[in-house]
């Protein structure tokens, strides 16, 4: 093929408005840089590639110069950022392949299919690279439960992801769940995934290599989600209920199918690059694996399978279809690739060849011959970079807890927080989900991390998402820091090491300064975290406009880790059982109530510095609980996290049904602030009696705060003197919530 | 013993389902993909867990005309063991072998849990590990679990002794609050005439690990060590 | 031509989803709903000219795939192209 | 009376289940199935006697809730019982 011009005349009929320009979310500086590089004025399919590459979606264009600053390295890392996903080394040849991704807007318009077209995009970015995906997780933010809304989306998005990985057989083992007015206009869906695979046999998109086949496989092209990655990248406005733009339909069977596809063609030596089809489809993945390989792709649309007539280059090119992957092959492996695709009922399509021309072009005859021709290097990372203006967040000041209102009752209180929807059970969402498909499920959801095991080993993969928009809507720099910190620390409650995250940075609109101030803040107090940790981000995903008629979402940097432990058999977890041990709690106790859910839930208000995170002290205790968990000397352990000590006892009670009585608190601290403060960095153990005093010996010598506040046993809990709250009145708040707010329709 | 797992497109439980066996019998099954015609020579037939053809129209309506139906129907017919489990019952009831249908969940949503089973039958190669009402506690991953039958199908079924196991409290009580998708009479699983076939919504091979938190599963797997050669 | 087939419930077997609609529909205000019964709405597009062979090749695909004849009934109208 | 609703997918939104039907019709025997898209059929038993307000009702009912306007259309009759 030549480089032929384009006669854009023939093409469109009509020159390029700048109403045309606008409508594809470019300012006129990027249509100026834009024509500087191709040279001439662009075909409307060119215009449609251009847009989508330079969508904030998927050139990261605000976000770039700050991701920067996010520690990717460590021994432990394969392959940082940049792939489809990242890959973090297990030991014995294994590796762990995984990332997170939002899939806001599409939820929020149709949450069933939104939600169960983000578990199947974040799943294709895991196999695609080899590995058999082995858990999801899900987080996710709602609106404030009062909000008409609330209910429908809650519905919808937990039936997608259900009906999606329940179909595939990959359990979905954990997640968070918010409710928050903030988010009413603006749900968050964050779906992650891990995967497993070997390290000897990782695949890249890199398409190296001249004259080769370039292969389209899995599901029809039709005219799904066109615009989908400029949309994620705009604010709502008032229309958006109407407007209601095509949303894709996932196919969890024909994933299911490719997967296998896949997974089988990758155990042969056929593939040299291959690429999932995502966001801005067919223009994004062939310009990504062209540019990585350093060559041009010839593409002719005649060739794409087609789920509907008449469909124009400009479709093709930006459908976002599912279920479909672009693969370049050894050439001569094309037939025996083939037979693999049909045997799952796959379509299977050469759809063109990897040149040394460096272009992209791309060919449709019913529109003419050559309706693009674009060179694949500027496309790929000529998108602009911005350095957006910003103001740094002013952070309240920290909250005195003798100004917050004391309870009636602490287990009064206790009995209220449990059962609000901040900390009720999520039990309702998880059970949709199956959870132990795949037979690995070692640590179900309801506790810290989750765990899975390395099937075939004993080895076990933590797994855990985290943020608490509330501290990062008021210091993001803490929040930013405090959510990789509490992903750390459940992954080593379990006792596992924790090895690498991924993230989900959603925000709202970049271009406000204040935004923008709150991103920068976010990924500082990430970066600190992460290097004091020694806890890389490996993949990742921006979200940003996430907006409705000017209002923000809280920042929220949701955070995914992984951990590992050797040895499945010892891993700790929440569940009190038996009588008589001790409970222990590490680290100090300071009766932090700002922002806390006591604040929010008992005194109604919303005030204060978050806690802060003490990264020294965290890794110190941290690094102690794991050794003691290796070492057998718990029964139980759990991290202390929203809601404060009385609500960690409480859940531990709960989990194992088997209640505590604690010690009546003789500090100087007001009772509730103790029992309900968030300071970060702590624990609680279960202790068998005949390890307490080496334990607090051990926490002493590391100048670690280390106390005992009571004991297990009965099926109550209690503070001493007071009656104490039966395990069932507790179990039934804290259960009750959420099935009783979904029954009501 | 020769087992047999059959997978079709949209099995996910085929795995699982093979290691148990291969703990508990000693030997990894064949796995026979559901395209080929003939079915090796077997001892037991598994139709595993999943979502065949996706569960589209009914679950396991597709997978019933799968080309090596045939054969597994014609073995079942002359007596070889088939166990289904989830999908696989789902399957089973399609294909007529056996009575009733599994409808959606009265909670129409999906669940997944551990649910207790009281076992109806234990004279039975499926169930001779167990004790007669013996509570175990097993795994449900289903949407559509929802034992339905006609009046004179369930009264058969019941007058026969069929059914194999029913979902019940944690004292072997049978009532509303331990039946977690609205099946008729609590069942969770049923026999054909000669008890030779076994359908059940529960999945015995998701609690045989001690590592999973429990192993009244595997007794299904080992009932067949003992009967089946 | 074009068949389009309904698939029903038969009179007596359950119906989960007609009941949960049902509800809804109360809940929503809407009073005055005595039963609601869900079925499924399939429309086949056939390469046949033949009205006749195509009604008895439909009437064969429903008994055959499309209709479960335990739980439920169907019925279908053949419609030219 | 009673309404009888059909719940279709909009044109050109996937259709994963008739997709399927489609593939396994094929797998059969049954030649020239050209398309299959799957809908569904829902039957309203009304305590109204006015067909003109059933009407509106189950307009608003199929808005409301039995059809989800963002990928799928509906259409129905209403029958005096
Ligand atoms: N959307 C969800 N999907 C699955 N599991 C969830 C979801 N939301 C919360 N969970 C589970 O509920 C438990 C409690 O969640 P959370 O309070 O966020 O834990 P933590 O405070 O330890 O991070 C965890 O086991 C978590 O995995
Ligand atoms: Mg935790």
């Amino acid at each position: 093929m030549t480089e032929a011009a384009i006669d854009i005349e023939k093409e469109t009929g009509s020159a390029i408005t700048p109403e045309l320009v606008a409508e594809h979310g470019l300012t006129t500086d990027e249509y100026d840089r834009l024509l500087e590089i191709i040279g001439r004025e662009p075909s409307v399919t060119e215009l449609g590639i251009f847009s989508v590459m330079w969508s904030e979606h998927c050139s990261y264009k605000s976000s770039r110069f700050w991701l920067k600053k996010l520690p990717t390295t460590g021994p432990q890392v394969i392959c940082g950022p940049g792939e489809n996903a990242g890959v973090v080394d297990l030991g014995d040849g294994d590796a762990a392949i995984f990332k997170m991704e939002s899939h806001n807007h599409p939820s929020y318009i149709e949450p069933y299919q939104g939600a169960a077209t983000g578990v199947g995009g974040i799943m294709r970015d895991v196999f695609t690279m080899g590995a058999r995906p082995i858990a999801n997780m899900n987080a996710l933010r709602f609106g404030s439960p009062d909000h008409p809304k609330t209910r429908h989306l809650v519905s919808g998005v937990v039936a997608g992801i259900g009906g999606y990985g329940n179909c595939i057989g990959v359990p979905t083992v954990g997640g968070e769940t918010n409710f928050d007015a903030r988010y009413n206009g603006n749900i968050l869906v964050n779906a992650m995934c891990v995967g497993l695979a070997k390290t000897d046999n990782i695949f890249y998109s890199a398409a190296k290599g001249v004259g080769l086949p370039v292969v389209y496989v899995g599901s029809k092209t039709g005219r799904d989600g066109i615009h989908g990655a400029t949309m994620a990248s705009a604010e709502f406005d008032d229309d958006t209920d109407e407007k209601r733009p095509t949303v894709q339909v996932g196919d969890p069977f024909t994933e299911k199918l490719l997967v296998e596809a896949c997974l089988e063609l990758m155990a042969t030596d056929m593939i040299i690059a291959i690429q999932d089809m995502g966001a801005a489809g067919l223009t994004s993945s062939s310009v990504e694996m062209a540019d990585k390989g350093g060559v041009g792709f010839n593409l002719d649309l005649d060739k794409v399978p087609q789920r509907e007539a008449n469909m124009t280059a400009y479709e093709m090119m930006l459908s976002e279809s599912q279920e479909r992957m672009l693969m370049v092959l050894r050439p001569g492996t094309e037939q025996a690739a083939e037979e693999i695709f049909r045997k799952w009922d796959l379509d299977f399509a050469i759809v063109g060849e990897t040149t040394d021309s460096g272009r992209l072009i791309v060919s449709h005859s019913s529109e003419g011959g050559v309706v693009a021709d674009l060179p694949v290097a500027k496309l790929a990372d000529s998108a602009p970079v911005y350095e957006r203006p910003w103001v740094k967040t002013t952070p309240p000041e920290t909250l005195d807890p003798k100004d917050v209102k004391t309870p009636d009752s602490l287990l009064g209180a206790l009995a209220q927080m449990m059962g609000s929807p901040h900390l009720c059970s999520r039990r309702w969402i998880w059970e949709q989900y199956d959870h132990m498909v795949m037979a690995d499920t070692v640590a179900r959801p309801g506790g810290d991390a989750a765990m899975v095991r390395v099937h075939g080993t004993n080895k076990g993969l933590a797994i855990s998402c985290d943020v608490t928009p509330r501290y990062t809507q008021a210091d993001p720099y803490e929040g930013g820091k405090q959510a990789v910190t509490e992903c750390w620390r459940n992954l080593t409650a379990t006792g596992a090491k924790p090895l690498a995250i991924t993230d989900c940075l959603n925000f709202g609109n970049p271009e406000r300064p204040e935004i923008m101030g709150q991103f920068v803040g976010a990924i500082e107090g990430m970066a600190e975290a992460i290097s004091a940790l020694d806890f890389p981000v490996v993949s990742g995903n921006v979200s940003l406009y996430n907006e409705t008629q000017g209002e923000a979402i809280p920042p929220t940097p949701a955070i995914g880790g992984i951990g590992l432990i050797d040895d499945v058999a010892k891993r700790a977890n929440i569940a009190l059982t038996g009588s008589g041990d001790r409970l222990i709690v590490i680290g100090a106790n300071k009766g932090h109530l700002g922002q806390s859910i006591y604040l929010d839930v008992i005194a109604e208000d919303a005030k204060g510095a978050p806690p802060r995170v003490n990264l020294a002290d965290e890794i110190k205790a941290g690094n102690m609980v794991r050794s003691l968990i290796h070492a057998g000397k718990v029964r139980a352990v759990h991290d202390v996290s929203d809601g404060g000590l009385l609500v960690a006892i409480a859940e531990m009670a709960l989990a194992g049904g088997t209640g505590a009585h604690l010690n009546v608190y003789e500090g100087d601290l007001p009772a509730h602030a103790f029992w309900f403060g968030e300071d970060q960095g702590r624990y609680v153990l279960a202790v068998p009696m005949q390890n307490v005093d080496s334990i607090l010996d051990q926490a002493r010598a590391l100048a670690l705060p280390a106390l005992k506040v009571g004991r297990t046993g009965g099926d109550k809990l209690s503070i001493e003197e007071s009656g104490g709250i039966a395990l069932s009145e507790l179990r039934e708040a804290h259960e009750g919530w959420l099935p009783n707010y979904m029954e009501i329709s | 013993m020769k087992t047999s797992v059959i997978v079709f497109p949209g099995s996910n439980c085929d795995r699982d389902v093979a290691v148990s066996l291969e703990q508990s019998l000693g030997t990894a099954p064949d796995m026979v993909w559901h395209g080929m015609t003939d079915m090796p020579s077997s001892d037991l037939i598994v139709l595993p867990g999943g979502f065949s053809y996706g569960d589209y129209l009914r679950c396991g309506a597709m997978a019933a005309h799968s080309p090596i139906m045939r054969d597994v129907v014609k073995m079942a017919r002359d007596g070889v063991p088939v166990l289904g489990i989830c999908n696989g019952f789902q399957i089973l009831t399609e294909t007529g072998l056996l009575p009733g249908v599994l409808i959606r969940n009265n909670s129409l949503h999906f669940i997944c849990r551990d649910v207790s089973l009281r076992v109806e039958r234990n004279d039975t190669l499926f169930a001779n590990r167990y004790e007669m009402r013996e509570v175990i506690k097993v795994p449900i991953a289903h949407h559509d679990g929802n034992y339905f039958a006609d009046d004179d199908t369930l009264a058969r079924v019941e007058g026969e002794g069929r059914v194999a196991f029913r979902y019940c409290g944690a004292e072997g009580q049978i009532d509303d609050q331990s039946n977690p998708n609205g099946s008729l009479n609590n069942i969770a699983g049923v026999y054909n005439d000669t008890g030779r076939i076994l359908g059940l919504m529960p999945h015995p091979e998701r609690l045989s690990d001690p590592a999973l938190g429990g192993i009244d599963g595997k007794g299904m797997f080992e009932s067949l060590l003992q009967t089946v050669h | 031509m074009k068949a389009r087939i309904k698939v029903t419930l038969k009179t007596g077997v359950l119906d989960p989803q007609g009941k949960a609609i049902k509800n809804a529909l109360g809940a929503l205000g809407f009073e005055g709903v005595e039963d609601v019964r869900q079925g499924k709405f399939i429309e086949v597009e056939l390469d046949q000219s033949d009205p006749e062979a195509a009604k008895t090749e439909v009437d064969r695909m429903c008994r055959d795939l499309l209709a479960n004849m335990v739980i439920e009934d169907y019925d279908f109208e053949i419609e030219a192209a």
